[in-house]
């Protein structure tokens, strides 16, 4: 049993008639995720890929069964969308959706955690258990079922180890993003808390970059911790200039705190293994795990 | 976005923080001017983006006109840490009993705005946040019902105060949290706020930083943004409109990838291998054929650029898009510079198919990729 | 406190909620003007703060600028329910398809703000309320967050609509709310909402109460309430301006108290006796003596008035300053009608001491002093 | 043991240098109500009453141990008061500040019920449990320790009634002003509630007035949990013209609902004894508790 998605996770779609988000549900329902309904606002009483659409998604919930929702929504409304989740009673909710004001994510994300929901994102691939289900915007066909979690801050780079793993034969329990936004929903040690119960992850891939103080926090709870499985990670942003904006937030260097030197030597400490370049992550687990 | 002091004052002082009466000038005469309706001793503070300002020189003092005259002069033709100084602001001198700090910012870890206090503040700041972080006061901000007057009150009592003091500074904090909340700042700040020898409060510097993601609800600042008036090359500016992130920097390898996480990856693997980047630029997630086209626009007007490499791992992104944008690009530019694309993921088959048609060889590996730019560029 | 018609369309307006287009006149001529930039037919309403003014024959309609002017001339010399017509507000008349109704009201019980919507508006709302209630659609707020988007879609949804119609509603719901959040409104409704025979939708009337507590907030309104403009008669004008809550009841026996419960309860207790108040009127708490002196002004300025109840039963309320008060009003205004004081609580002892100083004497049961009152105005 | 107040409460009186807090803190004293600090911001350092006085409510808790407060501040920062005394962990608070604005008042009552404390007033005289415990500004002498307990929306009336209790031999176990203001934190069935379990309690006074339908509720409440203690009530405003107000927003007639006659005939068809007027509800007590 993997984390926070399997088997039995039946989603919606916020945004479903939108660009990614029509596209994204063709291709999730090719994995086989169940995909019960959709919603856009305004375009109810519709059906796109055969799912039917709706414009409330009270209105989805009154005739679909749905534990999960997936939101494609334009930043502006995407908070919005994020709250009609919440108040019709889903406890997960994975945020496509990228560049949502700092703003709105901290208001919205307070309420997800008084409702004891679960967050991914915003600005996340998305979440796979293999074989299971796919809720998000990732190629299928580079994950393989096995026992490697993996959680990261940055989309393409969790692609490039992914696919990596499975070229050498590491399958995967889930990969989850956690999202390149400011304010996300779940951090480093959220779920490796999660793995660390889940009993088919055996070890965890920890996928960071420069900006911030998370994977330093990871590293204090692993320590703290004395985390039971083993941890593999890489950090981008090496050679990025001090002071220099790369590509979000997320990536400002202030000071000393948040360089991929610091983030490298607390995870070090912590005893994980730290690769220098993505494709020598699944040498790094191939050694812990024999 | 990063505004300026000058922009930055005019805000506070609007929510009520008491600030130095002051002026603009973009010349000497002008700063002449502002000084003639202020009181002697004055400040002359250069108006640039970046931080250090101070120590770098760029703040003089003037006790008479003239030298306010001379001052601005000496300040619009230098610059400070490589930006030339447009503009200056000139303000009348605070008699400083004590520098404090007050600010709020966004904390990521535990979701929610932050603010920080210090009754140690002005330029030993960062100082102080590194060596002696418990002389800092974190409150965090609850975000259910926001920063109240009362937190205001217990963090100024914090800081020593008490009387009409306190209620001084109540109604400082309270006026930049609100003023942070309605400019979508991710970051404000008063550094130094300084107590004034007859025992007032003035914000003898400010900064904001606003959150680019909220920048659509202040179209006057994007607009700002984009029309100049910032310190941004050309570059930069052209793909902020793109909606691209860009960053310049010294190698002659051009990048283009898709997640800044990959793009950074590119960067340090390119660098493991001996090479140089030229530049940062990640084109976001779902680009179009159109901002793939105008990602190697920008890429390419850097002259010292000898090779390009392409790095998409298609999620959102559809690699039929990317590769339908390569060649748009290309046919338009008439791109002559050796490429080397590595393009996997979302309907990759098709992105290869379309880029072979054209002749254009794609490779898979991103470490292979990079081996092979580096090659070319030592070839060059 | 009451907006007019034209203050909260033109508020609505603001906030993006379409109202038809239109003008003020508190003259025919004005009228004739406005109308002939209007497009015909037109509406011509009377500017009054009472309900029902459809059915009181406050609006007219009118097919040419000339029945206009009549529209006008009638309305502004005629009353409704009692209230004198100063001022009219012409519109262009719509094409009605459905009258919708959408409102935003305090919920006591819940302690939250609640909208309430139906698909049947107009001048039914209020029977529909009472006969079929399940034909309202009543949403509870969530203090937290707040009237978002979805939650105008699910209302809308619920009232039959949707494709871009949904999304027009949406826009007016969400405009309304904001409007009500940024004016402190403890109602604030379109009623009818108009759904036009070209399926857009148009706010034909609006109302806003606005919470007097919060008055504060707004001195433009409270200095329109208190600068004429309102209905209200000089009596309660001056009551507000104290502080103090008036009602010109018809009886002859003069009312004053402290809390709304006990006046109300004075005023049952000499209706049981077979007396007529002739006025409510509540110092609230905590009155000083300058206050309870202009009650005492107010009450005695209406000349039906033959006798004098004061009932005070003091907690906030002090006793002592309440018979100073007395004293002072009785000397400035040389006040010959009889009075019944009631006085106890709240240092009682004090107070009836000033006041049998003066020769006045204080009852202790509400129940004597209001017989006592009965027999007096029975016997002059 | 009363409800809500008794002997244990200790409590802080926020806005205590003003003239209504300083007032009725020195009464309170008196009445042997234990204050243990004030607080008024920019005031701190000073005594009033000797009561020691405080910039912030953080600050009187360090320094002393209260469980209640009592606030005096005025209405444009009486919110504000509440949530910083809902924030340091005080869990009742007796408001007697009147004329909240309703949109500062929901805020607060939302957050204070999920903080799951209790809010007396707006606009409240405030609680006694006689002989034990007065956090109000009503006037002491009038009550006596007994077993009827008293629940008003109506400040001075409570006096009128709750004097003519005490005068008919009839003392009082806890009397509780509900608030004049539109949003109060309870209502009438709240505290029926706790008179219900209060072993002192052996007979409930409610004392209403038109507008709204909070009468009418506890009507509703009374019939439906076959409510085991004597109730008695009288309802102020028989005589109101329909559509004026009366003093307060509370006093708003809509239509048929919220008039006196409807709660009057709410309450008697629920087997509460209605009385014509205030001084008659001693008797109708004596009749039922015989």
């Amino acid at each position: 049993m993997p984390i926070i998605v399997n088997k039995n996770t039946k989603a919606i779609v916020q945004g479903i008639t939108g660009k990614q988000g029509s596209f994204h549900t063709k291709l999730m329902l090719e994995y086989g995720t169940k995909i019960v309904a959709g919603v856009t606002p305004g375009k109810g009483r519709t059906r796109i890929h055969n799912v039917p659409v709706y414009d409330t998604v009270e209105e989805a919930l009154e005739k679909h069964e749905a534990n999960a929702s997936i939101i494609f929504v334009p930043a502006p409304f995407a908070a919005d969308a994020i709250l009609e989740a919440l108040e019709n009673g889903i406890k997960t909710i994975v945020t496509i959706t990228e560049h949502i004001p700092i703003k709105d994510a901290i208001s919205v994300m307070s309420y997800a955690k008084q409702q004891g929901a679960t967050i991914i994102g915003p600005n996340t691939p998305g979440i796979i258990s293999p074989e299971e289900c796919k809720l998000g915007i990732m190629p299928a066909h580079i994950f393989r079922k096995g026992n490697v979690g993996i959680i990261s801050r940055s989309g393409t780079l969790t692609y490039e180890i992914a696919a990596s793993l499975t070229r050498n034969g590491l399958g995967q329990s889930t990969c989850l993003g956690l999202g390149g936004d400011p304010i996300t929903g779940l951090n480093f040690v959220d779920v490796l808390k999660m793995f660390r119960e889940d009993p088919q992850t055996e070890a965890v891939v920890l996928i960071g970059e420069i900006g911030g103080n998370l994977e330093e926090l990871a590293a204090e709870y692993i320590t703290k911790e004395n985390y039971p499985k083993p941890v593999a990670a890489f950090i981008a942003g090496r050679t990025a200039p001090p002071g220099k904006r790369m590509g979000h937030a997320g990536a400002i260097i202030m000071g000393k705190a948040g360089t991929a030197e610091s983030k490298i030597e607390a995870l070090k400490n912590a005893g994980v293994d730290v690769a220098e370049k993505p494709s020598d992550i699944a040498g790094l687990l191939l050694r812990k795990l024999s | 976005m990063k505004l300026f002091e000058y922009e930055a004052k005019s805000i506070l002082a609007r929510y009520g923080v008491p600030t130095p009466k002051g002026g603009l000038a973009t010349n000497s005469k002008e700063a002449w001017e502002i000084a003639s309706k202020l009181k002697p001793p004055f400040a002359v503070k250069a108006q640039v983006l970046v931080a250090g300002r101070g120590k770098a020189g760029g703040i003089l003092f003037a006790e008479s006109l003239s030298e306010v005259e001379r001052a601005a002069e000496k300040l619009l033709s230098m610059r400070v840490k490589d930006i030339p100084v447009r503009k200056v602001w000139i303000e009348e001198k605070i008699r400083i009993k004590r520098e404090l700090y007050f600010g709020i910012t966004t904390d990521r870890f535990n979701r929610s705005y932050v603010a920080i206090a210090s009754s140690v503040g002005g330029m030993e700041i960062e100082e102080i946040a590194e060596k002696t972080p418990e002389k800092l006061i974190k409150f965090l901000i609850n975000p259910q019902h926001g920063f109240r007057s009362f937190h205001a009150r217990q963090i100024a009592r914090k800081m020593g105060y008490s009387g009409s003091q306190l209620l001084e500074l109540e109604k400082i904090f309270l006026g930049l949290y609100r003023a942070g909340v309605d400019y979508d700042a991710e970051l404000i700040e008063m550094n130094p706020l300084t107590e004034t020898i007859d025992g007032r409060f003035v914000a003898a510097d400010a900064r904001i930083i606003m959150d680019d993601n909220a920048l659509f609800r202040h179209q006057e600042f994007r607009k700002r943004l984009l029309e100049g008036e910032s310190e941004l090359a050309p570059q930069e500016l052209e793909a902020i409109k793109n909606g691209l992130a860009y960053v310049k920097l010294n190698g002659n390898i051009g990048v283009i990838g898709n997640g800044a996480g990959l793009v950074m990856a590119t960067l340090d693997t390119i660098k493991y291998y001996g090479g140089e980047p030229a530049n940062f630029l990640d084109v976001g997630g779902g680009a179009s054929s159109e901002k793939i086209a105008a990602a190697l626009k920008i890429v390419l007007s850097d002259p010292n650029v000898k090779a390009l490499f392409i790095n998409i791992l298609g999620g959102i992104t559809r690699c039929d898009e990317v590769a339908r944008g390569i060649l748009e690009a290309r046919e338009k530019m008439r791109v002559t510079k050796p490429t080397v694309i590595r393009l996997v993921g979302t309907n990759e088959e098709e992105g290869k198919k379309i880029l072979k048609e054209a002749g254009i060889h794609v490779l898979e590996s991103m470490e292979t990729a990079a081996q092979k730019v580096v090659e070319i560029t030592r070839q060059g």
